[in-house]
């Protein structure tokens, strides 16, 4: 072996590039599809050079119809095959969800367990790119809701790798979220030599600290990342945990994060109302109502259809001097 | 693009082939009876949807499948079910929500499903398993294994978007499915014509999908027509899209008694001049493939293979609650 | 005016019906279409008579084309009528939720106000009529976290007959949600000349207590007082609490009954992960936490799809001997 | 069944119509370049797609409507936008996120609506607009209005399962609806012909819908084919769908610069031999209804005017803060 830690620089987008090749060598059942993926290699290049690498019979341009694309994927998926079928945006998961949450999601409950659905839903969330109400969801919490369904959502391009290679490898319907308005960041991913996969339902804490979890999700870990360094110059530690999949959720871990620090916050990109981050509060406020010194808090995203104009748009999504706050009012708490 | 042979292939078919689709159009019938009778004795549990009327359709396509060819199928399913290779014991099982049932109780009559056989699964969702035996032609294509994927759909589905999109995906990709339309002229109680606009079959043919309307209440009719729509597919030929001309004789679903979106006429004519059944027993009668009493007795053994299984999925015991949280997740 | 509180029992779907005839007498521009609803009535009998009574052209059968219906609603409602789209199962909502969540929930906010979407979805929901996993979801989750949605689902014939009215009047796009496994109880409905209405995001007190809140929606509310009743043996009285909608929530009313009880248990019939409780959950905790003398606690539908078995579906909805179990664990906390 | 009139009604249409035909090309063409400048010079936030290229079947379609008649358009939309009677400052406003625009704002170049002139929306959903714009039909009919409505949508829309629901439900209900889609040949970076199975009008014929292919280069082609559509639909005899040869000259959005999927050549020869302003400009000159020099003027006008209209825009002030959670729910 060559030397274990040598980690590149990678953009989210080309770790996932370099997951799917890497499964679709491993196995020739892998198959890929969407609009624009193959010849054009994707809006975000996630699938770039995989047509060449792989020919045009694992690698297919589609016609824009989430609905049918989706639906061959199940049929596929159901008789032999494990594809990856593109939803371009997260926003266009409402044109496929009969066929994601009716059929993908319960065929293998439904048929008493004679027929899996081994598949992904590649597609992208989150706003910040100014591309308005229909392109810049972040609908994690409806799918996180539908028994048989997984759900990841890496806020690493480390991290997007080994989680794809598992939904890839997963013999379930996997809803696999790419933060759009971090896709060309860089971070570090382990040589190609170094094969490595992210169990799904294993949270990774992104900072310890003794003060303050912050649970965060996609790009929001950056966020609270950005908030737990101001805050340590005033002398708060956050501890900054990522669940990386919503399901399964690793409920012990976010737990035991908050049982030692006695304070959560929970900050998830999706609209606040009925969203992810309600889950994780009640789950914590359920479990820990004895150990915590101040009430769970969440920050979403402001309900409201993320509105074009900038200056209204950063308006909407949480950031960084939200965090912040909060946790010191917390901590006053 | 009319799907026409010269001459027809069940020419072709032996004595004993054709007896064979008289004896699963029996079946299916008789189990398709006994299946209202749970329902009215309230042994069944839930709604139940019954293909008496429709049966050559489902045994004239199913008669050119094997097992590695897949079928998608609908809330109208057990005659799909049965045709394709199900047995009847497992059936009933699962339309009683029993522990021996296909899907173990699971999924019941609207998504009853046998993998063994090729039976990707009914559906309760109309249109949904369209895409989905489309998606099984595709895994046929890319795996170069011969097969090809038949969905079984309604007339009411004709009218769901996932209907262009998979067709369209299937013409592109040239795709070995076949869009299998039951036509028995309702959706539910509502009549297909005042929701359904044009010629049906243009509906394939504006994909370029060779597409034609078929006697669904001749089994042989639908075994011919079918038959190379089948090859082609083998042979990579593409997709085909049938619309079978049907009826069912009972109500929508099992509390729909009077029916008053149709008349009692127009019931009678269906029954009496166009049964599948009937029509296939006097062919055989006439070709002097067999005598009378050889096919009562063919009625009686299956009316009896049908109460047996009946009764053992009866007996069977209900699942165990400890199934309820199994198979959410595959490992 | 006749006597005042001659109350009738009404069926929730007489209750229904006649909110909507007396919607369409008052306003021409309301009309109703979906699969079956005319001539036979609707599938649940919600739509009986309206047919003879309006006539071809406001009463309309439609194909079975879920987006199309839900689409076609959203177009007419921004160009003058009001239309009620009957989606007849909720489980078809995914079908029709491009148009529901894209289209309909956005369009005021993203025309910057200019064209409302005055418009109801008529649909059901919930589980026990042993018609499995795609006939028994209760998704009001996944609409209640939409921006721009209202979301009503009624608990007796009384509020289905005054939300459906103001649902019908709303200028907005309203997901009403009728419980199916009810949908033939009965119960007291004021004489029709006795009009009246119930606002949006007005909780009902459905029975008053003060050792613990039972907070529970559609038909949850008649296990919450089945156990209620049964709690009272034991000398434990609860406040039974209907929101009556999701979306707006009536967080004040929600909160007072929990200041006043310091004990908190959310029943809803969504899946219990990523579902309403855990809004509600997350809600009283962050707001109540030093009131509370227990963890908040949530009863949700089993986290798997709903099975077509008997013995197995009844084991999958949250029911009066649960609420019972765990508000006996509350009290000893 | 094709949309065919004896004598074209563009032979009537006098010399001020076909001018201000002109003029309204040249305004959205002049327009889109501006577009593209703020876009260039980092001055526009988001993406934006320009129909350079495709201008007349916006003018040519708009020219038969009032403002009791409903359009939705897309992504690619602002042709239509202006063609249906918006003005310019407005639409730069909103392209530019600013408080005067027509949204205020909020809703951008994929969202822009005019409701003062019919104009229900641009959509980001491909296909999203077609059944608003059905929906305003059925409008349309219930209040016996005579208004029509009109979806624009691109070929990549041809396999939205929604078009078959839509046009079926117009179909059924015979209304006043206009399915205007422009196939500019490609979706994105996928050549239309390489998703897309069959001919493209047999999509309305299917459903017995009166279909036409266009010269959507032409804008008194298209006037002319759409005529008769808008006139039926008026009175009462239902949809209509076209489907409008046209192509877009410049990338997808503004960051496809470079084009690979498709020729120079290509490219060339739809701008030199099919130019509609050329075409309509040469028309003009030709019958001389009007000299180049006044045409060049007219030209300088359009600039001036387009240049003056984004100045103002870009000096508007972005919208208030307070704005962000106006809006959500109407009163
Ligand atoms: C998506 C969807 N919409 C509506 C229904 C309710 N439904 C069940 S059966 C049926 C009629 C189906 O008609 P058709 O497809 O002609 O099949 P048939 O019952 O005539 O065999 C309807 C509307 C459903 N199950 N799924
Ligand atoms: C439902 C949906 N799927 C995918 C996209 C992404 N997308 C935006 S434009 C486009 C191509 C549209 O092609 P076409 O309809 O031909 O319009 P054109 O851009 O050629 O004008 C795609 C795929 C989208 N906006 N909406
Ligand atoms: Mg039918
Ligand atoms: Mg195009």
């Amino acid at each position: 072996m060559s030397s274990p830690t040598e980690a590149r620089q990678l953009t989210f987008s080309q770790a996932v590039n370099e997951a799917i090749r890497e499964e679709m060598d491993r196995d020739h059942r892998v198959i890929l599809f969407g609009e624009d993926v193959a010849a054009a290699g994707g809006v975000w290049k996630v699938t770039e050079g995989l047509l060449d690498r792989f020919g045009a019979e694992r690698v297919l341009d589609t016609p824009i119809s989430e609905a049918g694309i989706a639906g061959l994927g199940v049929g596929a998926a159901m008789t032999g095959l494990r594809p990856i079928v593109e939803i371009m945006f997260g926003d266009f998961l409402p044109l496929a969800s009969d066929q994601i949450v009716n059929q993908a999601a319960k065929t293998y409950y439904m048929s008493g367990g004679m027929t899996s659905v081994p598949m992904v839903f590649l597609t992208s969330m989150g706003a910040g790119r100014r591309l308005a109400a229909q392109h810049s969801q972040s609908l994690q919490a409806w799918f996180a809701h539908i028994p048989g369904l997984k759900v990841a959502l890496p806020s690493s391009p480390h991290d997007a790798k080994g989680l794809m290679k598992t939904a890839i490898r997963d013999e379930n319907p996997v809803i696999f979220l790419q933060d759009k308005v971090d896709i060309y960041q860089k971070g570090p991913v382990p040589d190609p030599s170094h094969e490595y996969t992210i169990p799904f339902g294993r949270a990774d804490v992104k900072r310890e600290g003794e003060d303050l979890t912050l649970i965060a999700t996609s790009s929001m870990v950056r966020q609270a990342l950005d908030a737990a360094s101001e805050l340590a110059e005033e002398g708060i530690e956050s501890e900054v945990i990522d669940p990386r999949t919503l399901a399964p959720l690793d409920e012990e871990s976010l737990l035991d994060s908050v049982r030692k620090t006695a304070r959560c916050l929970v900050i998830d990109e999706g609209y606040q109302r009925y969203g992810a981050g309600a889950e994780i509060a009640a789950l914590v406020g359920e479990n820990l109502f004895y150990d915590l010194e101040a009430p769970v808090r969440r920050l979403g995203a402001m309900d409201v259809p993320v509105p074009f104009s900038p200056t209204l748009e950063d308006l909407t999504i949480p950031r960084k001097e939200q965090i912040v706050e909060i946790a010191r009012q917390m901590l006053e708490d | 693009m009319a799907l026409t042979t010269e001459s027809p292939p069940s020419q072709g078919l032996a004595a004993a082939a054709r007896l064979k689709m008289l004896r699963q159009m029996l079946t299916i019938r008789a189990f398709e009876h006994r299946v209202g009778e749970f329902y009215e004795r309230a042994e069944m549990p839930g709604i139940t949807h019954l293909s008496i009327g429709q049966e050559a359709v489902a045994v004239g396509v199913c008669a050119h499948l094997n097992r590695n060819d897949y079928i998608t199928s609908t809330h109208r399913g057990h005659g799909h079910c049965y045709a394709k290779g199900a047995g009847l014991v497992p059936m009933f099982g699962e339309l009683l929500g029993k522990a021996n049932g296909y899907c173990r109780g699971k999924g019941g009559s609207m998504h009853i499903a046998d993998r063994e056989t090729g039976h990707l699964g009914a559906n309760a969702i109309i249109g949904g398993g369209i895409p989905l035996a489309t998606g099984a032609a595709l895994s046929a294509k890319v795996l170069r294994n011969r097969g090809v994927g038949v969905s079984f759909f309604g007339d009411g589905a004709l009218n769901e978007g996932i209907l262009l999109e998979s067709m369209n995906l299937a013409a592109i990709w040239n795709l070995p499915a076949i869009f299998a339309c039951e036509n028995n002229h309702y959706g539910e109680y509502t009549p297909t014509d005042q929701v359904t606009a044009g010629r049906l079959t243009l509906r394939g043919e504006a994909f370029g999908i060779p597409s034609a309307e078929v006697d669904g209440m001749d089994v042989l009719a639908v075994y011919d027509a079918t038959d190379a729509a089948v090859q082609r597919a083998r042979g990579g030929g593409g997709p085909s899209f049938f619309v079978f001309d049907t009826y069912r004789y009972l109500g929508h679903g099992m509390s729909d008694r009077t029916r008053p979106y149709r008349s009692q006429e127009e019931e009678d004519e269906w029954r009496s001049q166009r049964d599948p059944i009937e029509r296939l027993r006097n062919q055989l009668l006439g070709a002097g493939l067999c005598s009378e009493s050889e096919l009562d007795a063919v009625g009686q053994e299956v009316r009896a293979e049908v109460e047996e299984a009946a009764r053992l999925a009866q007996e069977a015991p209900f699942p165990d609650p400890e199934e309820v949280d199994r198979h959410v997740f595959a490992d």
